[in-house]
């Protein structure tokens, strides 16, 4: 608190200020002293978003920071996460996963390319998002043509893909949701599962 | 070439001074890295060391240096500082002592009894320092001892400190005011005038083994 | 969920977080919401500072959410139905029912058919070689009118209340006792709390989660639940409800929307293959009123089909084709977690997408999904981690013994972006849809679920319409209206999963007049039409995104009456009620059972209170319509008719794997109809090699098998462990932090040992019986130090109503042991 | 930003002159621990280190919940479990560990750097790492066991009760994650106050010897605990019962230092008159001459 002052008057006050940082530099006074010692406060002017806590489904409101102001040349980079203190149910507090989400985003363990990992490879290769899809809805395609059961012994149209399965997750939003649910349930397969059940 | 002074006495060899200096200095570092930590007012002295971690730093491996300087000193020395009757006669006679009535003391060795008090003072009172301060070096140590052992430590550890200083006050005091000490130191050897007149029987002894 | 619905009518927290607050009794069983749902939990906290209320906790372990109970009691994993049978029968014999509130909302008065039975632990219509129930028999008596049959004075023994006061009374509480190990006086104590809110003036509501779910029995656990809450008047009033705490942020609306093997959004059902035509389809969803005048709101069921079949295939769903009826895959049987890995396991699956799902580690039996997994021509990992299933090929030595050049998966892993990388909506436990915005741009390359399965279809649905195949007509049709459609966004979906006129409707009785315009948003499911005019990806959320705007992004804090609703912040399906069936927080006649919990109430002419009322507004109370709307009886029910496959009343069955037998039937053991594939039979471990009874669950400080790559949390549970009490580690020499090894049937692990004096040594049937707790969340990637995987032990069993795996309760053995060979982690 | 008018310094380590107090009026703050409320969920650590951008090694289990083991440069808060058997009855205490920001601080009594360690107006007391010379007196100083000194830069680590958050009208980080209110962060004569609704709930509820925990050794403080059983605070993992400033940190810091400096100067003092007074003790031409007809 005092630091800008003694700053500025050290230029304003010249010789008298250079006195006194002798007196301190003899150890009489307390001069440089009166430093800052509280760090800044590090949100000041960064950018809030209201988020959702990723985890439990008590959806905590949460408050994201990031680096920036939005504007074209700041990439937005997420500094802290704290929580939303408006939101009816958690009013600002988070559970230790909820106070640890910033270790997800930037997690050592985060996936950020699309992986490839080839039959009987001893490693994941990183590919390009444009062969990742293309592979994907070929080898979707070449099984689902190959195994489609239209009919049933009975002779009943069935129209099911036995031979593929999803996982879905439930950490999805349900805008993913629906669309995931179009997708799979588009391409006939039955084996879809959440993590509703476990 | 010199004015009569009674010829010249050895008194210390080389190494024994080379011995005395290092640990001289080594207190002198001693006492103002410490005293810098000691009282607030006195914390301007880390600027001779560095700084306030510097001095943290320095402070007991100076405190290693002294040891083993003293040490040394120790073992040169220990044998003509055992106490005798003279000496108690000597403190008896302080008053002489302080108004330099020397004519009326006894005839002193070749140390008198408040260069010996002196001696085993610092010998104590260092091995008292070396140990609180390896219980309060946390650096190495901090695993060791308990925070009470610690606290109590801290409290040897600046006693012990204060008492030294002065102890070497009175040490540099007469070495200043018994001129013609500090050459012992020095050169090596003092006038046989200083000998005779503050250590006549280690005068005496040193003629007679001549 | 799959034990709500058949009692009230929807599958959902029948209350939410704020509410808990309102309660005088908050019993947690079956969860651990102080360490799963800690924010939840605040209300709990809350409603013991401002309400004086009173926490309960039983629970086979002292958790944390023991540490702030008023009352702890510990029971056996998996015997939970005794308890709670247990605790029936001291509310029915010492008349501690609210008798106005059962007889007026439940089905306490119907009257059960004589061929229904209950006899040495089988209910009428048991088939052993299919495990099956033939369920006609548990049915109402239906008198000429076409009713069901009621006695309004209860004289009638086979009406619902007095099939149950005899069914429940062999629980006395020295067989609780028996069975559960809970001493009798703290199961009486616990049992007095309880029945003190049998009655209009106190409500307690109930905590559950996992806790219930996940045993061979884990939906009639809940059911007991919701029973005992019918019977004390506890449900539509304020700090009542039967309280599912769901475990993922969004697991509810995931439910909701339906990504379940058997289901359609809006808790619709795929039709079977035993539903040919889109007739037979209907036919068994009238739903026709079992009582004079009810509402059976399912009888809206084809409006709300209609409208998804139109939302999902568009133009394409005609009513020439019944609305494209055989686009949708007919299902054989449902392919559940362990259906899917079993079909793995049996090689006769050939590709598998794990979209953030981490089977390998969340699946019961890690063996036996390691080995499906091999078995898989490709797989494709979506998820924003590295998870264990995508690296189920790696070598990690004891952690994961495998020869990965003999794998011939091919793994395709897509990153996705977290939830504060993206925009879109989440449904909390409350049912509450709410917005949330993109504070960055994904990590990396990553980006969201959204863009990474429109990505997949729109290069699938390419490769269709140039190449052809087997049956493109659903993917090529597809209805995918989005500005950019490889990367629809939130907004255009959720309006989509709303609703909206595809063409203007008209009045009926004057066709000149427009009722709705095509192309605006319908206001609410009461608009939805089965005759393709109107589009909805999801019923029960229409309102959701309206003409008036986003109802999601709603923040308003204002709560006139201080009782929690947040009328105004986000939106709850189904049309923004709070607390569902809250008309039954009033009497028949409309007046609040009490002051003190007063909530919805007839006001002369319509129903009033400080949330949408869960009935016709308008209403009145004379109509004697049943506040349970969706139940075509209108009541609730005590009796569950055929909705649930192992009985309309809950029994106690032993876990697969139990230390003792089952004392009140030998025969029946365990679940008769619980799912058991073939060849699992043969892993089910017996008390002799393995003597102590063992549960798993999570802690507070992770979630899941994320957490264990986020160093905050690494650092908070830093280290695979089991709980062992100090009775079992000082017969086995065991010390705190020592190596143990745990070992069941089906496999072993090996991790530290904590012994603690919050593990119960139990007297089962009058022996010493050790419980074991294991937590989860650790395996071979990630930060925290590399761990078994505890699911390398849990039985393959399934609940027999959901197929829930029995994580909760089996038998293990334990040794000291030494460190396991470690391997760098990745 | 760096300087925040909000807190002024009230006590300042190793300083002689007094820091300037005219504005003296400021709120004291402090921070309420309900361990009858508290879950343990260790919200509050993560927070903790969220905030303020700590992470240390990943540790192991020992075979408890307390993780990491120890207070450390960079846990400044950490939750310690006791399991106590209150006849028959099982108890979980859970205490969050972490400096009690006294109003008489050993920490900054013991400290010999100048400015390492402030006290602010509104309680706070906070090491400011560059004034730091990481001596520990500080850790010899605290009667809670507290401050840790990092092996990294060799300076002093304790909680700042988030004196960045609270200078800007902000809770303390682990004070607004706590999920159940068991922490709870406003001034001090409010904490106070809501501490005796808490007792009286707390006896209703059978717990007689409910109390707060403020220790008048140490001049109270400005973390707080609310206690079932205030009457052994040992219970839970060895909170002390009434703390106060080691006798021998104030005999070592107190009227010692101004004596021993005293002593010194004046030893110094006797001295210089002394030879004022005396003059030197030399020697005299009879000494040499009688040195001559021995030494010679």
């Amino acid at each position: 608190m005092q630091l800008e002052v003694s700053r500025r008057g050290f230029m304003r006050l010249g010789g008298a200020a250079l006195a006194t940082s002798t007196m301190s530099a003899l150890g009489f006074g307390a001069g440089e002293a009166l430093a800052a010692s509280v760090r800044p406060f590090k949100l000041s002017r960064a950018t809030e978003t209201r988020s959702t806590c990723p985890y439990c489904s008590v959806s905590c409101g949460t408050l994201v920071y990031s680096l920036g102001d939005a504007s074209k040349n700041a990439r937005a980079e997420i500094m802290h996460i704290e929580g939303d203190p408006d939101h009816p149910v958690n009013r600002g507090t988070l559970c230790p996963r909820g106070a640890a989400i910033l270790d997800f985003v930037r997690s050592a363990q985060r996936l950020k390319h699309p992986m490839h990992r080839a039959p009987g490879a001893k490693e994941f290769k990183r590919v390009s998002w444009d062969f990742a899809l293309d592979r994907v809805a070929k080898l979707m395609k070449e099984d689902r043509d190959k195994n489609f059961v239209a009919k049933n012994n009975d002779g009943v149209t069935v129209n099911r893909w036995p031979t593929a399965a999803a996982f879905t997750t439930s950490t999805q939003s349900n805008e993913a949701g629906l669309v995931t649910y179009k997708v799979l349930r588009g391409t006939g397969i039955v084996g879809i599962e959440n993590q509703a059940r476990i | 070439m010199e004015r009569r002074n009674g010829g010249t006495v050895g008194r210390y060899t080389t190494g024994a001074r080379i011995n005395h200096w290092i640990t001289a200095g080594s207190l002198v570092l001693m006492a103002l890295s410490g005293l810098a930590l000691f009282h607030p007012s006195l914390f301007f002295l880390t600027h001779l060391f560095g700084g306030g971690q510097s001095t943290r730093i320095i402070h007991p491996w100076i405190g290693v240096v002294l040891f083993f300087g003293f040490a040394g000193l120790f073992i040169r020395f220990w044998a003509y500082n055992l106490w005798n009757r003279d000496d108690t006669q000597w403190m008896k006679q302080s008053g002489d002592v302080i108004n330099a009535r020397e004519e009326k003391l006894p005839e002193i060795g070749r140390y008198n009894a408040g260069q010996k008090l002196v001696f085993w003072a610092m010998t104590l009172l260092i091995a008292v320092l070396f140990l609180s301060g390896i219980v309060l070096w946390d650096t190495y140590f901090h695993a060791y001892f308990t925070i009470g052992q610690k606290r109590l430590a801290a409290v040897v550890h600046a006693f012990a400190a204060v008492i030294t200083i002065l102890v070497w006050i009175v040490h540099v005091y007469a070495a200043i005011w018994v001129k013609g000490t500090v050459r012992a130191m020095t050169r090596g050897s003092v006038t046989g005038g200083w000998a005779w007149r503050h250590h006549r029987k280690w005068l005496r002894e040193v003629v007679q083994k001549r | 969920m799959a034990s709500l619905a058949p009692t009230f009518g929807r599958g959902a927290m029948t209350n939410h977080w704020n509410d808990i607050k309102n309660a005088d009794v908050i019993l947690v069983m079956g969860g651990n919401p102080a360490e799963a749902h800690p924010c939840g939990f605040k209300w709990v906290t809350e409603a013991k500072a401002h309400n004086k209320a009173k926490l309960i906790v039983v629970d086979p372990r002292f958790t944390r959410s023991a540490a702030v109970s008023d009352l702890y009691a510990p029971l056996r994993p998996g015997t939970d139905i005794a308890f709670l049978l247990g605790v029936m029968r001291h509310i029915l014999t010492n008349d501690k029912i609210h008798t106005e509130y059962v007889k007026a909302f439940t089905n306490a008065t119907f009257i059960v058919r004589e061929g229904f039975k209950f006899e040495n632990g089988l209910f009428t219509g048991y088939d052993e070689t299919k495990r099956d129930y033939a369920r006609g028999e548990w049915e109402y008596e239906i008198g000429e009118d076409g009713f069901a049959k009621v006695d309004p004075t209860l004289a009638n023994p086979r009406c619902v209340l007095n099939l149950l006061k005899a069914h429940v009374e062999r629980y006395t509480p020295e067989t609780v006792e028996k069975i559960c190990g809970t001493p009798k006086d703290k199961f009486l104590k616990i049992c007095e709390h309880v029945a003190s809110t049998g009655n209009g003036e106190r409500s307690m509501t109930s905590l559950y989660a996992l806790g219930w779910t996940q045993h061979s029995h884990g939906a009639q656990n809940i059911r007991c639940m919701a029973m005992l809450q019918l019977l004390l008047g506890n449900m539509g009033v304020p700090g009542g409800g039967v309280n599912a705490l769901r475990g993922h942020a969004n697991v509810q609306g995931i439910t909701d929307l339906g990504l379940l093997t058997t289901a359609l959004p809006g808790y619709l059902a795929l039709p079977s293959q035993a539903e040919a035509t889109y007739a037979d389809h209907m036919k068994t969803r009238r739903f026709k009123p079992l009582r004079p005048g009810q509402t059976s709101f399912w009888q809206n069921y084809e409006k709300f089909f209609v409208s998804f079949q139109k939302a999902m295939f568009g133009q394409a769903a005609t009513k020439e084709n019944d609305w494209a009826y055989d686009y949708l895959p007919k299902w054989d049987t449902p392919y559940d977690v362990l259906k899917i890995v079993d079909t793995m396991y049996e090689g006769k699956l050939n590709g598998c997408i794990a979209q953030g799902l981490n089977v390998l580690m969340a699946s019961a039996h890690k063996g036996k999904a390691l080995q499906g997994l091999a078995k898989l021509k490709w797989l494709v990992v979506i998820d924003p981690l590295e998870t264990e299933t995508a690296r189920f090929w790696e070598n990690h030595g004891e952690f994961n013994e495998i020869d990965s050049a003999k794998v011939q998966t091919e793994v395709i892993q897509l990153p996705a972006c977290t939830v504060a990388e993206e925009e879109g909506t989440f449904t909390n436990s409350g049912r509450n849809i709410q917005w949330h915005w993109k504070a960055a741009n994904g990590a990396g390359e990553s980006r969201s679920d959204l863009e990474i399965m429109a990505g997949i279809h729109t290069r699938l649905r390419a490769l269709y319409a140039k190449e052809g195949g087997a049956f493109p007509d659903p993917i090529v049709n597809l209805s995918w209206n989005y500005a950019r459609p490889e990367a629809p966004s939130a907004d255009e979906v959720l309006r989509e999963l709303n609703g909206y006129v595809l063409e203007d409707v008209k009045d009926p009785q004057d066709p000149n007049k427009v009722l709705m315009r095509a192309g605006t948003l319908v206001p609410g499911f009461g608009a939805l039409r089965a005759d393709g005019t109107t589009t909805s990806g999801c019923w029960i959320y229409t309102g959701c995104y309206t003409e008036a705007g986003n109802m999601t992004m709603r923040r308003s804090t204002d709560d006139p009456t201080g009782l929690g609703v947040y009328q105004n912040w986000g939106f709850v399906w189904p049309a923004n009620r709070r607390i569902l069936y809250n008309r039954a927080s009033a009497d028949a006649s409309g007046k609040p059972w009490s002051t003190r919990k007063k909530y919805i109430a007839w006001n002369g002419s319509r129903w009033t209170g400080p949330d949408v009322p869960d009935y016709g507004p308008t209403v009145k109370p004379e109509a004697s319509v049943g506040p349970f709307i969706m139940n075509p009886e209108g009541v609730s029910r005590l009796f569950t008719r055929g909705l649930m496959r192992d009985g309309p009343f809950p029994e106690h069955y032993e876990p697969f794997e139990s230390p003792v037998a089952n004392s009140l039937h030998e025969k029946v053991a365990s679940n008769p109809v619980a799912r058991v594939f073939k060849e699992d039979w043969k892993e089910f471990g017996k008390a002799d090699k393995f003597p102590y009874v063992a549960t798993t669950y999570r802690l507070t400080e992770h979630f899941h098998y994320w957490t264990k790559t986020h160093l905050i949390n690494a650092i908070l549970q830093p280290e695979l462990f089991a709980e062992l009490p100090e009775a079992l580690a000082k017969e086995k020499g065991i010390g705190p932090g020592d190596w143990v090894r745990i070992s069941s049937a089906r496999g072993a692990i090996k991790c530290k040992a904590v012994v603690t004096k919050r593990l119960p040594t139990l007297t089962i049937h009058g022996k010493p019986t050790h419980v074991v707790g294991i937590p989860i969340h650790y395996g071979f990637v990630g930060t925290a130090r590399k761990g078994h995987a505890t699911n390398t032990l849990t039985p393959f069993v399934g609940d027999a109503n959901v197929n829930t795996p029995e994580y909760k309760a089996f038998l293990v053995n334990v040794e000291k042991t030494t460190a396991p060979a470690g391997a760098p982690s990745v | 930003m760096a300087t925040l008018q909000s807190l002024d310094i009230k006590r300042r380590s190793a300083t002689t002159e007094p820091p300037p107090h005219v504005r003296g009026n400021a709120i004291e703050v402090a921070k309420l621990i309900d361990v009858s409320k508290c879950i343990g969920c260790k919200a509050c650590q993560a927070a903790c280190l969220e905030w303020n951008d700590l992470r240390e090694e990943v540790g192991y289990n020992t075979g408890v919940y307390d993780n990491p083991a120890d207070l450390s440069p960079a846990t400044w808060t950490l939750m310690r479990f006791t399991e106590f058997d209150n006849k028959g009855n099982l108890e979980w205490l859970i205490r969050k560990d972490g400096c009690m920001h006294c109003e008489d601080p050993g920490c900054l009594k013991a400290c010999p750097a100048p400015g390492a360690i402030v006290q602010y107006q509104n309680g706070i007391v906070d090491f400011v790492s560059e004034n730091c010379i990481g001596c520990g007196y500080c850790v010899k100083g605290c009667p809670f066991n507290i401050p840790r000194i990092s092996q990294a830069d060799n300076k002093a680590y304790k909680c700042t009760l988030c004196s960045d958050r609270v200078a800007v009208g902000q809770a303390p980080a682990c004070a607004k994650a706590c999920p159940t209110q068991a922490i709870y962060f406003g001034s001090k004569d409010d904490m106070i106050a809501h501490a005796e609704e808490r007792i009286v709930d707390l006896k209703e509820r059978g717990y007689a010897n409910a109390g707060l925990y403020d220790p008048k050794g140490v001049g109270g403080t400005h973390v707080m605990y609310v206690l079932h059983h205030a009457d052994q605070p040992e219970l839970y993992a060895g909170l002390p019962n009434e703390p106060r400033i080691s006798r021998l940190v104030e005999l070592w810091k107190g009227g010692t230092k101004p004596l021993a400096l005293a002593g010194i100067g004046l030893a110094a003092v006797v001295g210089f008159f002394h030879y004022i007074v005396k003059g030197p003790n030399e020697v005299t031409e009879e000494d040499d001459e009688r040195a001559d007809q021995i030494n010679r």
